[in-house]
């Protein structure tokens, strides 16, 4: 009976902490904007409601809550062996442009959209996880913390995406910034009216991500490595395959974000992809999932609410001229928050 | 009769629901050299830790000469004189001694005077007779000279109360002869000594008094004249009561049978480097035999745990062989040995067992994950298969839990337990290796434990039970090896059991 | 299970704003009044091009009595969303500042018939939209003229060019250079290096000390922010450098080094667009002009020079502002 | 020779953040405070920096309100850590994007829209007679103040740590925080100092940016640097004298870059732009052998 009771509360101990998440979150903002000297009531129903006021606000929160999905995949899954993948965004960057590449270079080929769409999203996942394996291979062979090596990493993907763009073989020429050519009809997958047609690929990556963290002997590794690493090593888990195993999935899966940017929303490469209201969706993946403590399941639900702030911030901008440096800085003391918070009173008794 | 120099008087201490120490008084005099003697887990280090400031008590007093003191850190205690050397090394393995000595020493902190000091390190270790390289990195230094920079560094700071905790369990016999000539120089300079210990033999060579913890209470403070061997034994293993020690001891009917001809396990002449913690193993071989329960007693730290770890994990041996069934695991990796009829649970059920945020269901699955009957397609894991599993565990084992999905965590120390032993039975079983099962559980519990052992034995299984107490292995064990300083000093049968001489063995006598 | 819970109870709370909130549309309730958005690349506190182009909108908006709003720092990638955001908020001209946002105006106008749009390209195309405005930046005829001051005064032969990415109007400011040191009959050399960013001043400020260091005491910058690094680059050099800019006079910011700016004035097109367009005139192509007191100009008196000097620049600038001479526009490649 | 002298002053400004940034992460370091959060505190030090120096006229109070700013960052690690026990790293990428925001909003509160953008003071520069005019020396001494301040607070630092008492205590505390804690030395309090006057200097390092190399503010100025500086930390071992020269190589790499580019044509200069990154990877591959850590680094410290 006391564990039925016990498990109740601990429902009701995590409705605290994301009641009290999102009250701060809106206090925070609130708090920036009234000094900013803006209409405080205003602003909080132009950051909430954008998204939902308009088939075109709800198409835009969609298009931008898809990427934002996969980046926060890619922090997360390496982030549940306690590990920071903060080379989402370089993932993203290097899997869309070698779809590029590849689409670009098979085009003449004239293959058919049932051929082209699936190869060039499995560039994207090939190309994003070898990258991203590059910083698991580094901590497990020469212990070099992801952090620096993701970060570097993303550098290194910054001046490749301008390379392939500004480079003979793909460049537009007549663009007025670094944007290669355009992929061919059957490379591009279309619209839903207004909504993309990634958002498939989106669902069947929460499906994937389920069904491998939930269902399958990998992900169970990788949640035993994450809760108890002398445990799963005393149980005949083999922590390097593990780490390099677990960030190979986080960045396949920010690849595949990388390649539906590319795929469904441009069309071709452009410098500066990847990026919305002026910073990368990298960054805004790892705040997305240490708000839900890196749980994969609440990521779906999380990118959706964030990309309903990302809107109305962008909204905000446009309508009041409000900096969107107050929505980032709020996000940022908003995930402090919540995790002192969830520190203190979010594990129970010890 | 010399002055009481210090007196706890009602201390008590818990750590979060876990109660470490209950209402102690604790009475040391000038000049003594105080045995504090105590089983593992008795509360002699936290009652240590709270004199030197570390951690606070819940209540009680400290008088030191006779003056109330309130011990708030170790700041305070060194200035009020006390000095104390860990049983776990404090000191900083990067640096050399004089420089660990000269850490939190008073005086100007914008220089390093460090010839002056060397000289006046010298000078105490020579007074003392202690004598060590004083310029060498820590690390490359052994850990019986470790414990001698660690008392100069206590003398150094102005310490007249020393404590000990635990000095000797790294020592070698003639480090220890030497410790004690230390011991009676300090006393004749004039500083008072307490000897953290769970060796007998050292507190009735060395001490001049003796206070004897059991369960986090005092059992009795001892006077010189009054110490005794067998008192002592019964003091530290037994409660003052023996009729209440009878009944308070779990009961276990344990049937002749017919034990298997063919060794399961072969231990043959192994050998494991040793560290800090450990004395590692020293050239051990023993066979189990289908139907025995096989138990190694040794007081913590003496290479128990390699035992049990090398044959799950059989990687860290140095030399030697290990065989089960007859064939080798020498090469195996930890899943290989599981693969062939072994399970393990391990000493520290919530570090080294489980998955504290995971469901009963994921911690029973944990070590089988790779087995066939819960891998469809050598991917997929059969959570129902596995959901079967951990409810026959919960009703074969009566782990306390409404359903299998309930977080680890929420469970109580004894149904963790239960189900840690339950996951090993999850697949046919030739051998269990099983380290400290019982420990912080209560009577039933461990009752309960025992049966299942017992019933796994009498199915023609072999458990090796590494165990601390040594009541509850003369209960379950068919056989009893005991080990002391990583050597097998001897193995008793059933019939040759005799607590107080294996329990003098154990010590080192 | 749990958190999934408390996820839709979060998705309760959005809708009920939603529903308290809707009723209204987003931005203000004058659908038939013409308004007018801009869309920035970057900060418009940059004092550089994003400021102009900022002036520009302001200008144009008071000299035609209407609203106006923008956009600063878009990523290219973001730029069709924001132009779909202003014409959902029913902003009718679209002034899109920087040819990267090009691709983006492209594909939204024809889907919007009623609202035109102002761009900015480097060469005119073969079709023009019935609703886009071009505008023509014409960098290569002010770095001519940047190009012919530069061979006069160094002194090394050797001239730096800072570029941030290798894109057409920055090869044809290259070309335009080369062509005027070659009118010149010069022997200086030019080298150029591309710092992979216009707006980061400490590679900038690396590139030219490269720059300077193997020799060259002219640089002529085609960065924007990027600029901010050169100024300390050149003011602590060991021997006098001087360098050039572009779009504003910065004569202040190291006024020892400075020689003289390529000068915009995107205010002359952009008010005069805005006009066409209330008078119905809803496509078009408008050249920057080049020429004092134009669109497109050199900054004169040039600092630190001797006066034969900038008589002698400003007499080429004349030539080149009536025709006399025909500066070159080549775009597709560096020529050799 | 000239070619040398200079191509070392141009070296030596970028040494000059690097090492400073990277001796504020390893004298928090040192008492076990990781603190990833320089690339944050870099950009808030170098708006607020610039500001305050732009705004007084004064190129002395706008490196103390850099210092200021980066102590205040510490602070909130610090007490967020040590009173929560929350992970160091998910506070300091936190700090980092705060930091990234706060930067540009301050700017933009305080400056607004000029056509010509606002400029700093210069910062006193100083020339030692004699040896700044003999060649390749003067590369090192033809400077503004804050590079000598640098060689001063790598000195510092080095003699703090390795020849006083009270730097033997702080690396006690960051080999083994329960030694340190047993001889009587406030572990807290010390780690609460320690990141406190790091991050200033990683502060300064930021305003060094603005107030000094490019006289004025643009968004995202350090790009990266924080994060190179982290790096740069973990060669260098966590030891002063280290950081000056793994600061040294990578501003040597940082400049050689562009000068490569220049010589080469046929190699697409985006690769050269990518060595700086590249190389810290590799020479942290290679010199695996001889980085460091301090034992408690990173991780938190309590009695019970």
């Amino acid at each position: 009976m006391t564990q039925k009771n016990k498990a109740y509360s601990l429902i009701l101990n995590n409705l605290i902490i994301y009641g009290i998440a999102i009250i701060l979150a809106l206090g925070v903002i609130s708090i920036f904007v009234a000094i900013l000297g803006y209409n405080v009531w205003d602003a909080l129903r132009t950051l909430l409601t954008t998204s939902f006021k308009s088939s075109f606000g709800f198409s835009e929160t969609i298009k931008k809550a898809i990427p934002l999905l996969f980046a926060t995949y890619a922090f997360t899954i390496p982030f549940m062996i306690k590990f920071f993948n903060i080379g989402g965004w370089g993932q993203m960057l290097f899997g869309g442009t070698m779809t590029v590449v590849v689409g670009l270079t098979l085009g003449p080929l004239g293959l058919p959209a049932i051929i082209m769409i699936p190869l060039l999203l499995l560039v994207g996942i090939v190309s994003g996880g070898v990258f991203a394996l590059v910083a698991g291979f580094l901590k497990a062979k020469y212990n070099i913390n992801p952090i620096i090596s993701t970060i570097m990493l993303n550098f290194i993907a910054y001046q490749f995406v301008n390379f392939i763009a500004t480079s003979d073989a793909f460049k537009d020429p007549l663009e007025g910034h670094p944007i290669t050519q355009k992929l061919s009809e059957s490379s591009l997958m279309g619209f839903f009216g207004e909504i993309p047609a990634s958002i498939i690929v989106a669902f069947i990556a929460i499906i994937f991500v389920y069904l491998v963290m939930k269902r399958t002997r990998l992900g169970f590794e990788i949640t035993s490595v994450g809760q108890n690493l002398i445990a799963s090593q005393t149980y005949g888990i083999n922590f390097s395959k593990t780490i390099m195993v677990a960030f190979f999935i986080g960045g396949a899966l920010a690849g595949i974000g990388g390649s539906l940017e590319v795929i469904n929303i441009h069309g071709k490469l452009i410098e500066g992809f990847a990026k919305t209201s002026g910073a990368q969706f990298g960054i805004f993946g790892v705040l997305t999932s240490l708000v839900v403590a890196g749980n994969p399941l609440a990521v779906p639900f999380a990118a959706f609410f964030m990309s309903v702030l990302l809107v109305g911030a962008d909204s905000l901008q446009r309508t009041m001229q409000v900096p969107v440096e107050v929505v980032f800085l709020s996000q940022a003391i908003i995930v402090m928050f919540v995790v002192i918070i969830r520190e203190k009173y979010g594990k129970g008794n010890k | 009769m010399a002055a009481d120099y210090i007196n706890c008087k009602n201390i008590s201490k818990a750590f979060g629901v876990v109660k470490a120490l209950d209402s102690i008084d604790f009475v040391v005099k000038k000049g003594e050299i105080h045995g504090l003697l105590g089983e593992n887990g008795a509360g002699k280090s936290t009652l240590m830790n709270i004199l030197y400031g570390l951690y606070r008590p819940n209540k009680g007093e400290i008088f030191l000469d006779g003056k109330k003191t309130i011990i708030k850190s170790p700041l305070d205690s060194i200035k009020n004189g006390i000095g104390m050397v860990h049983q776990i090394s404090t000191l900083v393995p990067e640096f050399t001694a004089v420089e660990n000595i000269m850490l939190g020493s008073e005086g100007e902190k914008l220089t390093l005077h460090t010839a002056r000091e060397r000289e006046k390190i010298k000078e105490i270790s020579e007074e003392f007779g202690l004598q060590f390289p004083v310029d060498v990195k820590i690390k490359e230094l052994s850990a019986g000279i470790k414990q001698k920079i660690e008392i100069v560094r206590a003398l150094y700071s102005g310490a007249t109360l020393l404590i000990l905790d635990e000095p000797t369990t790294s020592l070698v016999e003639s480090e220890f002869q030497q410790l004690l000539k230390s011991l009676k120089v300090f006393v004749e300079k004039g500083v008072t000594v307490v000897f953290i210990t769970h060796k007998i033999k050292e507190v009735m060579e060395a001490c001049t008094a003796v206070t004897v913890m059991r369960k986090g209470k005092v059992q009795a403070r001892v006077e010189k004249e009054e110490l005794g061997i067998e008192k002592l034994v019964k003091l530290m293993f037994m409660e003052q009561n023996i009729e209440v020690t009878e009944s308070a001891l779990p009961k276990v009917n344990l049937p002749e049978i017919e034990i298997s001809k063919n060794p399961v396990l072969q231990v043959k002449n192994i050998s494991i480097t040793g560290n800090d913690t450990s004395p590692g193993l020293k050239d051990i071989s023993f066979d189990i035999f289908g139907g025995e329960i096989f138990g190694v007693a040794a007081v913590s730290g003496n290479g128990e745990k390699n035992i049990a770890e090398c044959i799950i994990n059989p990687s860290v041996l140095h030399s030697g062989d290990i065989l089960i069934n007859g064939e080798s695991i020498k090469n195996n990796s930890p899943l290989d040995v599981f693969a062939k009829g072994v399970s393990y649970t391990p000493e520290d059920r919530i570090k080294e067992g489980i998955l504290n945020e995971g469901s009963i269901k994921e911690n029973v699955l944990l070590g089988h994950q790779e087995e066939e009957r819960f891998l469809k397609k050598k991917l997929f894991i059969d959570w129902n298969e596995t959901a079967l599993a951990a409810r026959d565990v919960i009703k074969e084992f009566n782990v306390d839990t409404p359903d299998e999905e309930l977080s680890m965590r929420r469970l109580s120390g004894g149904n963790i337990q239960k189900a840690i032993i339950g996951r090993a039975f999850v697949s046919p079983l030739k051998l269990l290796v099983t380290h400290n099962p019982t420990s912080g559980l209560d009577i039933s519990t461990v009752e309960f434990i025992f049966k299942k052992l017992v019933e796994l034995r009498n199915s023609g299984s072999s458990v090796l039970f590494v165990n601390e107490d040594l009541d509850e292995l003369m209960i379950v064990s068919d056989r009893i090896a005991v080990l002391h300083d990583g050597k097998l000093k001897g193995i008793f049968k059933r019939s040759e059991y005799d607590k107080y001489k294996i329990g003098l063995m154990m010590i080192g006598g | 299970m749990k958190k999934i819970l408390v996820f839709v109870l979060l998705f309760s709370l959005i809708i009920s704003f939603s529903v308290f909130g809707g009723g209204e549309t987003e931005e203000g309730t004058d659908a038939w009044a013409i308004k007018i958005a801009a869309v920035f690349p970057g900060s418009i506190q940059d004092a550089d091009y994003n400021t102009i182009g900022y002036i520009a909108l302001q200008e144009a908006a008071n000299a035609e009595g209407i609203k106006s709003a923008y956009s600063e720092k878009v990523a290219v990638p973001d730029a069709e969303r924001v132009l779909k955001e202003y014409i959902n908020a029913d902003f009718s001209i679209i002034f899109v500042h920087g040819a990267q946002f090009n691709g983006a105006a492209a594909k939204v106008a024809p889907n919007y018939p009623d609202v035109t749009f102002i761009i900015e390209v480097d060469a005119k195309p073969d079709t023009l939209s019935p609703n886009i405005w071009y505008i023509e930046r014409n960098y290569y005829t002010g770095f001519y003229v940047l190009g012919a001051l530069a061979s006069m005064k160094t002194e090394t032969g050797k001239i730096g060019f800072i570029g941030g990415l290798e894109l057409p109007f920055i090869r044809g400011e290259v070309n335009a250079i080369n062509q005027a040191i070659k009118d010149q009959n010069s022997d200086a050399t030019l080298e150029y290096i591309f710092v992979g960013d216009f707006n980061d001043p400490l590679k900038a400020r690396q590139a030219a000390e490269g720059l300077m260091s193997q020799g060259a005491d002219i640089i002529i910058s085609a960065v924007n922010l990027g600029n901010f690094g050169l100024y300390g680059a050149v003011k602590e050099a060991n021997k006098p450098v001087f360098l050039t800019t572009t779009y504003t006079d910065k004569l202040t910011q190291a006024p020892d080094n400075y020689l003289s700016s390529d000068l915009f004035n995107f205010s002359i097109p952009v008010k005069g667009i805005v006009a066409k367009i209330i008078a119905g005139e809803k496509s078009g192509f408008w050249s920057m002009e080049y020429g004092e007191g134009k669109a497109r100009s050199t900054q004169f008196p040039i600092s630190n020079v001797s006066d034969s000097i900038n008589a002698a620049v400003k007499q080429i600038a004349e030539d080149v502002a009536s025709g006399k001479i025909v500066v070159e526009k080549v775009l597709g490649e560096v020529l050799q | 020779m000239a070619f040398i002298t200079s191509f070392i002053e141009s070296v030596l400004v970028y040494t000059t953040v690097y090492t400073l940034a990277s001796l504020g992460i390893l004298i928090s370091g040192r008492t076990g405070i990781f603190n990833v959060a320089g690339e944050g505190i870099m950009l808030a030090s170098a708006s607020a920096g610039f500001l305050a120096a732009f705004l007084s006229g004064s190129w002395l109070i706008g490196f103390l309100a850099g210092a200021l700013m980066g102590a205040f960052f510490g602070l909130i690690l610090a007490f967020v850590h040590e009173t929560f026990k929350v992970n160091q790293f998910i506070l300091g990428i936190c700090l980092v994007i705060f930091g990234s925001g706060l930067s540009d909003l301050l700017y933009k509160l305080v400056i607004g829209v000029r056509l010509s953008a606002p400029i700093a003071p210069d910062t006193l520069r100083i020339t030692i007679p004699f040896l700044s005019k003999v060649p390749i020396i003067s590369g090192f001494l033809n400077h503004d103040v804050i590079v000598y301040f640098m060689y001063a607070a790598t000195f510092t630092a080095w003699w703090f740590f390795y020849r006083t008492k009270i730097g033997l205590e702080t690396r006690a505390i960051g080999e083994n925080p329960k030694a340190a804690d047993v001889v009587g030395i406030n572990v807290s309090r010390r780690r609460y100092l320690a990141t406190i006057i790091g991050s200033s200097l990683i502060g300064i390092a930021g305003a060094y940016l603005t107030i000094a190399i490019t006289k004025t503010y643009s968004p995202d100025i350090s790009a990266g640097r924080g994060f190179m500086a982290v790096g740069i930390a973990i060669f260098a071992s966590w030891k002063p004298q280290r950081a000056i020269l793994g600061g040294f190589i990578f501003a040597f790499i940082e400049v050689m870059s562009f000068q490569l580019q220049i010589i080469s044509d046929k190699i697409p200069y985006q690769f050269f732009l990518m060595l700086p990154f590249i190389s810290i990877l590799v020479i942290m591959v290679v010199f695996k052998k001889h980085i460091e850590f301090p034992a408690s680094v990173g991780k938190p410290y309590s009695r019970e």
